[in-house]
């Protein structure tokens, strides 16, 4: 049996993806993973969406708005990685407070869930930041090159691209995302990165899910284990020198979820309802992966 | 073959255009899928964006950006065109570049544009003129290679000023291929003006297609799509036709009748 | 051979009234009016270019080919004299003789914008009678030709029509003399709008200067 | 002004872009920032793509894609605008679908495409042609307009069949606007293409320059972008212009010399 | 007034040989010559348009003024007649007046496309005659006109002509009753290349025959 899973070339869930294929992960359990590269994230949903693949990575609230839309999706934590707020290493901001009147570049447009916690976080301090800062939204990429030429104060974006700058010295976390996270009385570390699986697939597929799960546990334990792995991923992390290397390296393991439990899962509904979910349409708990015991 | 009678009738202008939301409608009511919504589902998605005035404020940003746009390279390109046209040496000089220009991807000249001058309006304009000013010079070029030199050599014997050559030797005759560069032009501004928007700007029809594309709200996006082409839709019968119907007059001269 | 029932045409205004005659084999006719009068639009009409007559009124019609010299050439500019006359159905041999008839051996190979006017009209009467037409419509033929090539071409015709005894011809000229030497029926179209003042045969004897008085007083009686 | 002179020389085409090449080295050289990579890296950039395969192959994905998309959008956008040039009873029937196609944006067509066919070629392909072929249309239609009403009647006297008066009377006097569609065209259907890459392709030069554009290696994204354009200037030369000169020959006959 | 010096004129092939000779104010020349021989390439000669001659051999051309009635009449077909001879500087009077001349009074807001072609050109000639032309360029001016029409233009052209001592004119023709009528000097074109063959006065009296015969006799000589 075939798992299909669409993922950005380079893309962190490539990396781990790789792995499974050059260890023989996939074989091992019985079925062949079979990757398509794409060259952005819309081209994955829209991979997983025309059916052209069996599973993709995908974000909490997108599968969250899919699902009050109409279509359901099995959710499988793979990261709990939610972004960063960065700023220049020699910047004043150092709190949520400290944002107020400043020029904030946000990746991935409103709907990010990085800059929804961000607000919510500043609400409760009696900060609108949508009104009193100058946002600016954009692709991540552009907004790297406004922060280092000085066209923007601090930017949330995606973490991989945060440890890159960090990587090159020079460049701060204004404040930790987890921090946010317990501001607004959540458990840190929840895996707001999964990979996604038509919920009629799924439930059709079960033990090749399974198995696909359980592969990817091997690999983030192995991954954890022998950092010699990690050299012969360097290429598909694009050869970053020593330093982004290293960032990147951490920023990965430091996402490896937990198993789901019906704590976590509750945890990530009131994180949905946090973000602007309805309460009364939230994603149903069988939609979480939860692995047998 | 058929000659071209005179002016159709009003109706026939609400003929296929319905009927293709007829056929729409129908296809959407049979597949049920959120993937192909309904017209009347696109008109609640375009009721509710235009009650909460985000679609007034977004589609007022792209238009502004459209019509500097679109202004500034009908202008730029037709001046170009006209001396590449007019001159081989210098088509000769400039062709190359000009081809390098044409064919240069808008990611690029947005990415180069947003990097040297900020993630600012500037920027965003300029991204779009650059993308659009070879497409109208190559278009005009060709019409200023066909200009009549009968009429030119008659324009010089009776001393015609600049001006006059331009407005009324030259003009007339490149007048199909500006409208071609217009209806191509704006359709491609427009297209332009999505990407910028979508790389680097915080409003605009750009931004909210976006936004929808995320979830794939596809009522959204045509909802949108929709409203603009309503504008140019506007634009073409109540400028541009009647525009054209001046304009080519004098090539319909009344064919004799019984 | 051809029944002629023209019940008018107008471009907004009236230009042609009522013209009800026949066209047989073997006429000549060569047709006559002021300028403007609208002698164009008649011969338009009877080619069937401004699709306003029934074509069930003219049997036979579509089966008759008509060579129509336009009052200008009307050539291809793009397509050289040979192509020109090749894309009408001439062979090869018979583009250079009939191109060497109407005085252009030679220019086979030249664009029409490489010819001067009168040449250009001459190749484009050498397009019109290769396709041997049933009819022949001539408007103008010698305009813009010096006196010697244009009795060279009168003759070319005149040899033709003696050739083809069934071909039928309306000349469109503006000279008596033209009009005694190749016709043997003449229109004259005057009027407001403008109808067949004059449908009548000429005598080869009778003169010129006959002629030319005739018309005279016809120009005055309208 | 100047007239049309003969043709100009060879080596008049190979100033103005060897100028700015050169200016670009000079600011790159200046400015030293890795947004604006001196040619000297771009062709480093190509010329390592090029030795591990990766630019033949995405060049090749990617030129497959244009050719195709192209053959068919010209060939239906011509055969469209003739229709509609010719009758304005056709043209006022179709001319509000045709402006809706004109501006829906790319990114609709292409989404609805993969949705319905799945991420496979055909959509690709699919999307550009219903992209490209209302712009073909629309400038190809100009041309039908324009038609010389005279050539038309002399091809019905003197019983042209359809071929022969598409070939030898409409053909010639719409080169121009085909031209201007063959150019704006391969632009565009590049561009699109690129699009279509982005979002559903796991090949192509759309593909690679995203992923370079993830990282900003502007780099690699101008050496893609240049072979590709490289290639469209070997077509310019080798194609366009002697088609073009040959074509157009008739327009330019001598003028007279001392 | 104006000097000619044509070294010559070629189109690939040679058309024009050497043309020396000179124009004077009220030169009123009828330039004769088989069709195709090299009369247009002439006229756009001395008008300037083929930019070969040396204007510095031409003191004072710039300044003069040229009324060329083409061989076709270059209207701007977009413009209807009024705006076509307000676009040359023709005041509104003018146009009103210029028009009835040639014989097209009620015309004036009509486009090109809808005269007949010998409309047209009366149209053109008006034009040529609106900027008071220090010299008048006519390319077959009567060409395409009937007799009645032709003979009021060349009464028009006469009475300009004498209105206006100081301009010259030269106007191509093949018919020597015209050149009789209008010109005092006649320029005889032919050749390989071509030349002005004969280049003399004519004596209004000598009677059309005498100069018909001597044509003839010129044209058996080249
Ligand atoms: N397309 C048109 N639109 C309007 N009026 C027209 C059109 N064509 C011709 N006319 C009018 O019809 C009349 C006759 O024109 P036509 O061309 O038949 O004249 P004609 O006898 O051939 O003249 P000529 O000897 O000058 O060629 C003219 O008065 C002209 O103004
Ligand atoms: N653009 C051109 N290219 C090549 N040859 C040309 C061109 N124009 C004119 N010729 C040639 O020059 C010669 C003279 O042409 P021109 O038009 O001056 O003749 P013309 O005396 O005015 O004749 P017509 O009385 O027929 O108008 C012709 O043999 C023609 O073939
Ligand atoms: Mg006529
Ligand atoms: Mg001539």
């Amino acid at each position: 049996p075939v798992v299909s899973v669409s993922v950005l070339q380079y893309g962190t869930a490539h990396w781990e993806l790789d792995h499974i294929q050059h260890r023989g992960l996939d074989r091992e359990q019985g079925y062949r993973l079979e990757l398509r590269l794409v060259a952005n994230l819309p081209a994955s949903r829209l991979a997983v969406t025309s059916g052209a693949v069996h599973g993709a990575v995908a974000d909490l609230l997108w599968v969250q708005s899919r699902f009050r839309d109409g279509t359901p999706y099995t959710y499988l934590p793979f990261s709990t990685q939610i972004g960063d707020i960065l700023v220049a290493e020699n910047s004043t901001i150092r709190t949520v407070a400290d944002l107020a009147g400043k020029r904030i570049g946000v990746a991935g447009g409103p709907d990010s869930k990085g800059w929804i916690l961000l607000q919510q976080v500043a609400s409760q301090q009696g900060l609108d930041l949508a009104a009193s800062a100058e946002v600016q939204y954009a692709a991540p990429p552009l907004l790297s090159q406004a922060l280092k030429r000085g066209q923007l104060d601090v930017i949330v974006t995606y973490w991989h691209f945060a440890a890159r700058l960090r990587g090159e010295g020079g460049w701060r976390s204004a404040f930790g995302m987890a921090d946010l996270l317990t501001a607004l009385g959540l458990k840190a570390k929840l895996p707001v990165l999964g990979y996604v699986f038509p919920a009629g697939w799924a439930s059709g597929h079960r033990p090749l899910l399974d198995r696909f799960a359980a592969s990817v546990r091997r690999v983030k334990a192995e991954l954890a284990e022998d950092p010699a792995h990690w050299q012969r991923l360097r290429p598909l992390m694009r050869s970053p020198d020593d330093g982004a290397f290293t960032a990147l390296r951490a920023g990965f393991l430091d996402g490896t979820p937990e198993p789901l439990t019906g704590q976590r899962i509750a945890d990530l509904h009131r994180l949905l309802v946090l973000t602007g979910a309805d309460p009364d349409k939230l994603m149903a708990d069988a939609l979480f992966f939860r692995e047998e015991p | 073959m058929t000659a071209r009678a005179g002016q159709p009738a009003a109706w026939s202008y609400w003929v296929v255009l319905p009927a293709c939301i007829l056929l729409w409608a129908v296809i959407a009511a049979t597949l049920q899928t959120p993937l192909l919504p309904s017209p009347g589902e696109v008109i609640v998605a375009l009721r509710s964006e235009a009650t909460n005035g985000q679609l007034w404020f977004h589609l007022a940003a792209t238009l502004a950006r459209v019509t500097v746009a679109f202004v500034l390279a009908m202008a730029i390109g037709t001046a170009i065109g006209l001396a590449m046209g007019r001159s081989t040496r210098t088509n000769a000089l400039f062709d190359p570049l000009l081809v390098v220009l044409l064919n240069l991807p808008a990611l690029v000249t947005i990415i180069l544009m947003y990097v040297w001058f900020g993630l600012v309006e500037v920027a965003a304009v300029l991204a779009v003129v650059v993308n659009k000013v070879p497409n109208v010079a190559v278009t005009v070029r060709e019409g200023a290679r066909s200009l009549d030199p009968k009429l030119e050599s008659m324009a010089t014997v009776y001393r015609f000023t600049r001006w006059q050559r331009f407005r009324e030797v030259w003009l007339p005759q490149l007048f199909p291929y500006l409208m071609a560069a217009t209806r191509g032009g704006l359709a491609l501004i427009w297209k332009i003006v999505l990407v910028v928007e979508l790389l680097g700007r915080s409003s605009g029809v750009g931004f909210k297609l976006h936004l929808a594309f995320q979830v794939f709200d596809v009522a959204t996006i045509l909802a949108y799509s929709l409203a603009f082409i309503a504008i140019v839709q506007l634009i073409e019968l109540a400028l541009l036709q009647p525009l054209e119907r001046r304009a080519t007059r004098w090539r319909q001269p009344e064919t004799a009748h019984a | 051979m051809l029944e002629l029932r023209i019940e008018g045409r107008s471009f907004g205004l009236p230009v042609l009234g009522e013209i009800f005659t026949t066209i047989c084999q073997g006429d000549r006719i060569c047709l006559l009016g002021p300028s403007g009068i609208g002698k164009t639009t008649l011969l338009n009409a009877i080619a069937g270019l401004d699709g306003a007559m029934p074509d069930a009124a003219v049997p036979g019609r579509n089966k008759m080919r008509v060579g129509y010299l336009f009052q200008e050439h009307r050539l291809l500019p793009w397509r050289t004299l040979r192509q020109n006359l090749a894309i009408v159905g001439a062979g090869d041999a018979d583009i250079e003789r009939l191109l060497a008839s109407v005085g252009l051996a030679g220019y086979a190979d030249h664009l029409p914008d490489q010819l001067s006017l009168g040449m250009a009209r001459r190749a484009a009467l050498a397009r019109c009678l290769a396709i041997q037409p049933d009819l022949l419509l001539l408007d103008e033929p010698f305009a813009s030709l010096d006196p010697v090539r244009a009795t060279e071409l009168k003759q070319l015709i005149l040899d033709l029509l003696g050739r083809y005894p069934t071909m039928a011809m309306i000349c469109v000229t503006h000279d008596a003399r033209d009009a005694t030497e190749l016709a043997n029926r003449l229109w004259y179209l005057d009027g407001q709008p403008a109808c067949l003042q004059w449908d009548g045969t000429i005598a080869a004897q009778s003169g010129v200067e006959s002629l030319v008085q005739r018309l005279r007083t016809l120009d005055q009686v309208v």
